[in-house]
């Protein structure tokens, strides 16, 4: 074993020769430079395996006295593991460094070792003294770091940071000094059991201590000049103020805080999440790249303090490893790695004048496909180490405080909405942009975040996830692979990719989730053939389709609460991912995003509340034994995702400005994931029907009113797709109303009208936009007369829209009678008069969508539309021909959900033959086909005696009056159809929950300003702020600790 | 009347339509149609006299006798007459009075949407020679040149009792299978064409209004 | 066998149905214009009708959609009658109720009105679409006290079987839903005036403003099957209001003496009031009838 | 009344002559018109254009343009009239001072062939459709012949002229010279 003590040494040592040789010997110089880091890197992972197999923690006494006469270091997993980090991101750094280094000598390189080997010496430091100087030399350095920048900003920005840091530096010469008056001490071990350290001078020598890190700690309000150090330096300098640097000063902060006595954590808790909230709320309003990344590094010191105090607070001294390493080591390397790469990327694409557009990152597929990881990442997706670390962080708080968890869970929303901002702008590069060499050191981190993920899953740290969870990943990555590949063989690789992922899946999972998987895959795979129809403009859209689909397949097939949360979390990156494809879907795709996270966080408390509470992993017994505040944070989180009434407003946006041939998988599967979670829930969970309140009834209540205000809204609609957006909220409403009931006839209802759903919004969806493809336009009022052009078209709408509003013989009917007589049974009488009202509105948009497009006048521009390719056709009249065939035979489709249904709830309703009979009523699906066949022939049979005497006419051959037609525009009723319907009652759709939440966005960016301007820019007032912050600490440590 | 069936259809030019909007008319020139065997055709003239639906087209002060004959003083639902605001539905055109070119166009648009069998009733002096307007510069001034006309009522205006009469005098008519106005027009469809265009100059509808 | 003779059965029930639908209308045209001093025409000048639409030689279609809407409007017709049982305890007139319940009949009656938008819509007359928009929102109105009615009586019957909501009224003239529910009766009946279309509500077919509609462009053998769908349709909305709310009938006098005095409402508002307009309309029916619906609810 | 003529006639070059105590005509010259217009439009409260009406003055080969205009609050009414002349029949528009006088400048150009450059919509047909023959309101238009000509006239028509007629009735009845060359 290397004595880790040479690691230091050599990097000092380096650091002096380099200077030395740099003019004489340039190769030698970089190499040994560069060795040094190398060797450094080597050392600490030689030596974290070590502890790893089982090593033991050694003190390091470079003088060879003990203390209190010498010096001690400390060496040990953590040390090794921080050390590693530092050097990685150290050699990753200074490789990002090397072009300018190599192009304007100056003292930079030299610096840079100083910097890391300082950052080692304050890890592996356990004296106060050695560890102020150690915190001087880095302070020194960095300062040094940022001068070497050239630049006026930077300089000034070393100067505040010399003025706070040296502040700080005081405060802790201070307290050391004091300390060792009263110990007779400087090793922190023996600090720590002395007696002394509990009165009132070792407690305040403690606190300044303390304070002095908390401040280079970048404590909010004490640091408005981190961020400015940040903002101005170089970006790689950046990266290492903020990851290497800042991680050995948390490591010092994690080594001393034990001075203070426990009772005082609490404060630090806090001060750490008032500073990841304001930050990511701060953070919001920056259009400033490197300055968001600035405040979003500050956030997560404000994280880390939390955890380690929080953690401490708990355990005491005991932390479990396991969830130190998960939780803290997760951080760490996402900070390290997505950070600095981000950092890295602004370095890579910053441009002579050191402007930095972030369109460039995705001006090639290569650099979208880093910068969307890397944000991911820091967004704590999954795969990526932070994902897990979030997961553990909030199940482990949910256990004791829920309060923390939601004040973090907003912190982290913000965070992630102000991600997502910055990701859409970046993937704008594509398509207006000079193309740029991809990022790859960044690309490299990406790499290495996900390797780590990967391994820790296979090492088995998380028991209760099983890698099939991750199919719908590598699903991505397969489709991603294959993008340069003709567009029909990709899509036929695409299919099988579904398939076989099907094999996978399908077999693990086990009744009403194996279903959902299997129909979902299926229906997926089915709607992939229209893509057969053209190339692909856009390369990122097949393989986001395959994921989405895989993504909210997979959610059958889960059986932890784990394998939930994350196909839930999957699902959300990628379908925000789809949306954001979009020509101009940047803003509805950030909406979506943000309003999914949301829903997302609420299920994830909720989840942890119902973990850490039944101390399960399998989500049967989680929902089992879930206490009923978690049920309904979890039910709250799939209302959010389900767009209810209230939270709809991403709806519309989202389907209408995502691409026409990614909005089926949207509306048709993704829409189905919050159904599969409710389902789930009130399928397990015992007492979710007896809470404090009638939540059930609540939900019922929410999902009526959804589904009538999603048929009103839809009336109002201009844009097809808008149209079908709402229209699908209200089937959605319908779906979750009767999924509360929790009765036999509700659930059988709830699942046939979700199957239905699929089919007829993924072919109306299909086939309006082959209708929008032809005819260039998405607004009803520009078409018309299209029945001519598109009959077959015509056909699949028409056959959709009487499957929707229920009007027999079409299996529609079977739903609405199902859901009718559910509600009856059940005695929510109102609600089934509400859903009645709902399905009479639904006329309203159904008609408008299926006159305005196809029938009426044709305009001239659409004289020469042909038909749909019949890449289209085939899915569109395959997804036919099985409406009609339910529509004949609904025994065989409902038998089996009937079964299904049958595990859970007794059955109320039963088949004799073809007539299925409810306690009610009765309906013969059968019957009423055939009867419908006769009433209709019988007519028709009569009429076509006297077709030979019938002139087929051209659309101007009406009566208008006695005048002739104007223009066909002018003709064709379209615009504002529902006028008297809007003057009649749209008073109560006026857009009240669009104006809500522009004001809840409005008030977030107002105080996110006022945050902000704590931020002066000023190094007086930032000293000021320091002593005020340590000042106000103290005040509250005092009533705490006396 | 058999072999008008088989006569070649021509299709019309229309040309009086803008170019970019001719693919939006029907181009068929109209047919006669044969009338059925003659029981049925008794029969269905029978049902046709005894369910008149009137296209109520005001074109000159005559239309405001039409008021009182659908009202209760004279009430002509009794007949089995009623209104129809749609020609499309309606089987007998009233042409209520004096006819400038301009009104011409609309009556002759409205005729054309009318379906076989359609019947004329030329209502008051001016249908029939121009009345007092007879010299006017705009003022049509025999009806049976454009359109076939089953029954004039003469007067200046005919009270509604005379107008009651005129639609005795057409009943009778129908049912004596003589009122085959619209097969009249199809067969002599040019030289009715041609005097129409002869006095509407600017003609900027298709040559036959389906 | 049986097939056959259901099908003779099935056909008597149609023709008396539409006969009785046309006769109904036929008499109420004579009251109405007895009402208005008139003499009116006679019964029977609905069939005149019928065959003189039939008897127009030529005709005229805009395409396969229009042609279609009179078919989709009368078998709509049709199978809201065939699914109801007409007359109580009649092997004849029972029709095919065994396919289903109220909610199918309620939702059947969309049928035809869908169909016959949809043929309208082609038709291409702007008053057309108009006069479909109207129509629509107006049902969205009105069937929301109705459907409220109907819930009410499920809840009360505990059935949606006509057949058993018949039977539960055989006990007497007391047991019929008029007394034993009149909240729920009332709000129907008033959902009965929109569904009739009779003035006030007569927004769709306005003569006067937008010249009849959906069917402007009908004429020919195409307006004949409206015609002919009108009496279908009117003996199966009355028979369907005798069935739930006043005790059915036991035959076929009885029936035609009930729905003749339901029909009279319609007749007795639609004589006395002025139309109004689209708006008025809808928010008429989202009044009192409304009220009265969930009252109904909330008593039970 | 008296006293506007005599405001008038201090700013302008007009004759007046009154007709009621209410009801004033001045003659005014077609370039003073707008001027005029506009003074009594806005100075004078002569707000209301009630119509604008042309005659065929063939004798002089002019026509005869009048303009009345109301004062609703005084109840006064004025007509100013001007005589352009019939050969290049071009008048100022007026629509800039009173909107719908484009519908009577429409109905002039297309009665008379009086033209308004640059009146809206001046060219649009206004109830004649597709006229081709010169202006019917001109006198020299003969509207009989035109008749004849083209409406097909159904023989065997007579005429009673109402002079005729109440001649054999009341013998007293006045020989004037009805509308010369136009009886037969």
């Amino acid at each position: 074993m290397v004595n880790p003590l040479l690691m230091l040494a050599v990097a000092l040592g380096v650091g002096f020769i380099f200077a030395w040789l740099r003019p004489y010997a340039k190769t030698a110089a970089w190499t040994l430079l560069y060795g040094a880091l190398v060797f450094g890197l080597a050392v600490s992972i030689q030596w974290l395996t070590h502890f790893v197999s089982g090593g033991v923690s050694t003190t390091v006494l470079p003088g060879g006295f003990s203390p209190p006469v010498g010096i001690a270091l400390g060496w040990g997993m953590k040390e090794a593991f921080i050390s590693s980090i530092v050097f990685l991101g150290g050699l990753l750094g200074s490789i990002a460094l090397f072009k300018t280094w190599r192009d304007t000598p100056s003292a930079g390189p030299v610096l840079f070792l100083l910097t890391i080997a300082g950052s080692i010496g304050l890890i592996m430091s356990r004296d106060l003294f050695n560890l102020f100087v150690f915190l001087e030399i880095t302070s020194m350095s960095t300062a040094g770091l940022l001068a070497t920048g050239r630049h006026h900003e930077g300089a000034v920005s070393g100067f505040k940071m010399m003025l706070v840091t040296g502040l700080a530096s005081v405060l802790f010469l201070i307290g050391t000094v004091y300390l060792y008056r009263i110990t007779g001490t400087l090793a922190i071990d023996q600090i720590l059991v002395s007696p002394a350290l509990a009165g009132t001078a070792g407690f305040t020598a403690s606190f300044l201590i303390i304070a002095a890190i908390l401040v280079e700690l970048k404590i909010w309000p004490a640091n408005g000049w981190a961020l400015d150090v940040l903002t101005s330096a170089h970006p790689v300098i950046a990266a290492l103020i903020s990851t290497v640097h800042s991680v050995a000063i948390l490591f010092v902060f994690y080594k001393i805080f034990p001075l203070l006595p426990p009772d005082s954590l609490l404060i630090f808790t806090s001060a750490g999440l008032m500073t990841f909230v304001s930050a990511h709320l701060a953070g919001l309003r920056q259009d400033n790249f490197q300055r968001m990344l600035a405040y979003s590094s500050v956030g997560m010191m404000g994280l880390f303090v939390t955890v380690i105090t929080w953690t401490s607070s708990v355990y005491g001294h005991n932390i479990p490893i396991r969830i130190e390493s998960i939780i803290l080591g997760g951080f760490i390397i996402t900070h390290l790695l997505a950070k600095g790469g981000l950092f890295w990327v602004v370095a890579h694409f910053k441009d002579s004048e050191g402007n930095f557009d972030i369109t460039r990152v995705g001006s090639t597929t290569l650099g979208g496909v880093i910068i969307t990881g890397l944000i991911l990442a820091l967004a704590g997706l999954p795969p990526f180490p932070s994902f897990w670390a979030k997961w553990t962080l909030i199940r482990e708080i949910a256990a004791s405080s829920l309060p923390i968890v939601f004040v973090i869970l907003l912190g982290a929303l913000f965070e992630v909405i102000n991600l997502f901002r910055w990701l859409g702008r970046a993937l704008e590069g594509e398509s207006h942009c000079a193309v740029h060499a991809p990022p790859v050191l960044s690309g490299i981190a990406l790499f290495s975040l996900g390797g780590f993920s990967i391994g820790a899953i296979f090492l088995g740290w998380f028991p209760d996830f099983n890698i099939s969870i991750l199919i719908p990943f590598s699903g991505l990555i397969a489709a991603g692979l294959v993008a340069f590949l003709p567009n029909r063989i990709q899509i036929s690789i695409s299919i099988l990719i579904l398939g076989l992922a099907g094999f996978a899946l399908v077999p693990g999972a086990s009744g009403i989730g194996q279903a959902y998987t299997a129909i979902i895959l299926g229906s997926g795979a089915l709607m992939l053939l229209t893509k057969m129809e053209a190339a692909n403009k856009d390369k990122w859209q097949l393989p986001l389709i395959v994921g989405t689909v895989l993504t909210v397949a997979v959610l059958g097939a889960v059986h932890t609460a784990l394998e939930f949360w994350t196909s839930w979390e999957m699902m959300t990156a990628v379908s925000a991912l789809l949306i954001v494809r979009g020509k101009n879907a940047k803003k509805s795709a950030l909406m979506y995003w943000t309003f999914s996270m949301a829903g997302a966080f609420l299920l994830l408390a909720g989840l942890a509340l119902a973990v850490s509470a039944t101390g399960q992993t399998d989500l049967s017994k989680v929902f089992a034994g879930a206490p009923s505040l978690s049920i309904i944070l979890i039910s709250l989180g799939f209302l959010f995702k389900a767009g209810v009434l209230g939270v709809h407003i991403w709806v519309p946006d989202a389907y209408a400005e995502s691409e026409d041939d990614s909005t089926p998988y949207i509306a048709a599967l993704v829409s189905k994931a919050p159904i599969i979670g409710l389902i789930l829930v009130f399928y397990y969970a015992a007492d979710a029907f007896i809470g404090p309140f009638e939540w059930r009834v609540l939900i019922g209540w929410i999902g009526v009113l959804t589904a009538f205000f999603g048929a009103l809204f839809a009336s109002f609609q201009e844009d097809v797709k808008k149209l079908l957006a709402y229209s699908s909220m209200g089937q959605i409403g319908y779906i979750i109303a009767v999924i509360a009931l929790g009765s036999y006839t509700g659930w059988v209802a709830a699942l046939y009208l979700a199957l239905h759903h699929i089919l007829y919004k993924g072919l109306l969806f299909i086939t309006i936009a082959g209708v929008i493809s032809r005819t260039q336009t998405s607004l009803m009022y520009k078409m018309g007369g299209l029945i001519k052009r598109m009959p077959l078209s015509f056909v699949a709408v028409l056959m959709s829209i009487i499957a929707i509003s229920g009007v027999p013989p079409l299996p529609g009917f079977g739903g609405k009678w199902m859901m009718y007589s559910a509600f009856i049974e059940a005695g929510w009488t109102l609600q089934a008069g509400v859903a009645f009202f709902a399905s009479g509105v639904a006329f309203l948009y159904l008609y408008r969508l299926i006159h305005t497009v196809f029938l009426g006048m044709p305009k001239n521009e659409h004289i020469n539309v042909k038909e749909s390719s019949i890449w289209r056709l085939v899915p569109m009249y395959i997804i036919i021909a099985m409406i009609m065939g339910i529509a004949t035979m609904p025994k065989l489709l409902l038998e089996p959900i009937m079964n299904l249904v049958q595990t859970r709830f007794p059955a109320t309703m039963h088949w004799e033959a073809a007539n299925l009979i409810s306690s009610l009523g009765s309906w013969n699906g059968n019957a009423i086909m055939m009867v419908t066949m006769g009433v209709f022939m019988l007519p028709l049979i009569l009429l076509l005696f006297r077709v030979r005497g019938v002139k087929r006419v051209k659309p101007f051959n009406i009566v208008y009056a006695a005048e002739k037609p104007e223009r066909p525009e002018t003709t064709h009723v379209a615009h504002n159809f529902f006028a008297h319907y809007r003057r009649a009652i749209g008073v109560i759709a006026l857009p009240r929950a669009t104006a809500f939440w522009r004001g809840v966005a409005e008030w977030t960016d107002t105080l996110g300003d006022w945050v902000r301007q704590w931020a002066t820019g000023n190094g007086q007032t930032y000293a000021v702020q320091v002593l005020l912050f340590v000042s106000v600490l103290y005040f509250f440590m005092r009533q705490t600790a006396l | 009347m058999k072999s008008t069936e088989n006569k070649i259809i021509h299709p019309l030019e229309n040309a009086g339509v803008p170019e970019d909007q001719r693919h939006l008319y029907c181009d068929a020139s109209p047919r006669p149609y044969p009338a059925l065997n003659k029981y049925v055709e008794r029969f269905l003239n029978w049902a046709r006299a005894n369910s008149l639906w009137i296209l109520g087209y005001g074109t000159g002060c005559g239309a405001i006798e039409l008021r009182p004959l659908l009202t209760s003083r004279f009430d002509i639902s009794q007949y089995g007459m009623n209104p129809r605001p749609t020609p499309r539905q309606s089987s007998v055109f009233i042409i209520g009075g004096y006819l400038s070119v301009k009104t011409l166009k609309r009556v002759i648009r409205s005729y054309e949407q009318m379906q076989n069998p359609k019947f004329v009733v030329g209502l008051g002096s001016c249908t029939v020679n121009g009345g007092m307007y007879w010299d006017s510069y705009n003022t049509v001034n025999r009806l049976d040149y454009y359109l076939p006309v089953d029954v004039y009522v003469a007067g200046c205006m005919p009270r509604p009792e005379a107008i009651i009469a005129g639609f005795e005098k057409l009943k009778s008519t129908i049912m004596a299978g003589q009122a085959e106005g619209a097969n009249e027009y199809a067969e002599r469809f040019d030289w009715y064409k041609s005097n129409q265009k002869k006095i509407i100059k600017d003609w900027d509808m298709p040559d036959y209004n389906w | 066998m049986y097939i056959a003779t259901k099908a003779f059965y099935l056909f008597v029930s149609i023709i008396v149905a539409l006969v009785w639908g046309l006769t109904v209308n036929g008499i109420v045209r004579k009251i109405v214009a007895r009402v208005h001093g008139r003499i009116g025409p006679p019964v029977w000048q609905p069939f005149i009708d019928i065959i003189k639409s039939n008897a127009k030689r030529s005709m005229i279609a805009h395409g396969v959609m229009f042609y279609f809407g009179p078919v989709f409007r009368f078998a709509g017709g049709l199978g809201t009658y065939v699914f109801i049982p007409a007359v109580f305890g009649s092997v004849v007139f029972e029709n095919l109720s065994f396919s289903g319940d109220l909610l199918l009949v309620m939702y059947f009656i969309f049928f035809g009105q869908l169909g016959m938008a949809l043929g309208a819509g082609e038709g291409g007359h702007p008053a057309s679409a108009i006069a479909v928009g109207r129509g629509l929102a107006q049902m969205t109105a009105f069937e929301l006290p109705f459907a409220l009615s109907i819930i009410s009586l499920a809840t009360q019957y505990n059935t949606l079987s006509i057949t058993d909501i018949v039977a539960a009224q055989q006990a007497g003239v007391m047991s019929w839903t008029v007394f034993t529910n009149p909240l729920a009766t009332f709000a129907a009946l008033f959902a009965l005036l929109g569904m009739n279309m009779h003035s006030p509500f007569d927004i769709v077919i306005a003569p006067q403003e937008i010249p009849l509609g959906p069917p402007t462009e009908y004429q020919g053998s195409l307006l004949g099957m409206l015609h002919t769908n009108r009496g279908i349709f009117v003996s199966a909305k009355l028979i369907l209001f005798m069935n739930l709310y006043f005790g059915g009938a036991l035959n076929l006098p009885i029936l035609m003496v009930k729905t003749f005095a339901i029909y009279m409402l319609s007749v007795v508002v639609g004589v006395a009031f002025p139309r109004f307009r689209a708006d008025q309309s809808i928010r008429f029916f989202l009044g009192v009838p409304t009220v009265l619906g969930i009252l109904a609810l909330l008593i039970q | 009344m008296n006293s506007l003529i005599k405001r008038l006639k201090m700013q302008f070059d007009v004759e007046e002559q009154t007709q009621r105590s209410n009801l004033s005509f001045i003659n005014a010259t077609a370039l003073q018109l707008p001027a005029l217009l506009t003074h009594l439009r806005d100075y004078e409260k002569y707000t209301q254009l009630i119509f604008l009406t042309a005659v065929d003055r063939i004798e002089d080969n002019q026509f005869q343009l009048t303009y009345m205009l109301a004062d609703e609050s005084s109840q006064n009414n004025i007509g100013v009239r001007v005589r352009i002349d019939r050969e290049n029949a071009v008048m100022t528009s007026i629509a800039h001072l009173w909107h719908h006088a484009r519908t009577y400048q429409q109905e002039l150009r297309e009665m008379f062939g009086i033209d308004f450059p640059g009146s809206p919509g001046v060219n649009d047909n206004f109830i004649l459709e597709g006229w081709e023959e010169i202006p019917p309101m001109r006198r020299d238009f003969d509207t009989r012949e035109y008749s004849e000509k083209t409406y097909f006239p159904r023989p065997g028509r007579s005429t009673t002229h109402p002079r005729t007629a109440m001649k054999a009735v009341d013998p007293d009845y006045p020989e004037l010279p009805l509308m010369k060359g136009r009886v037969k």
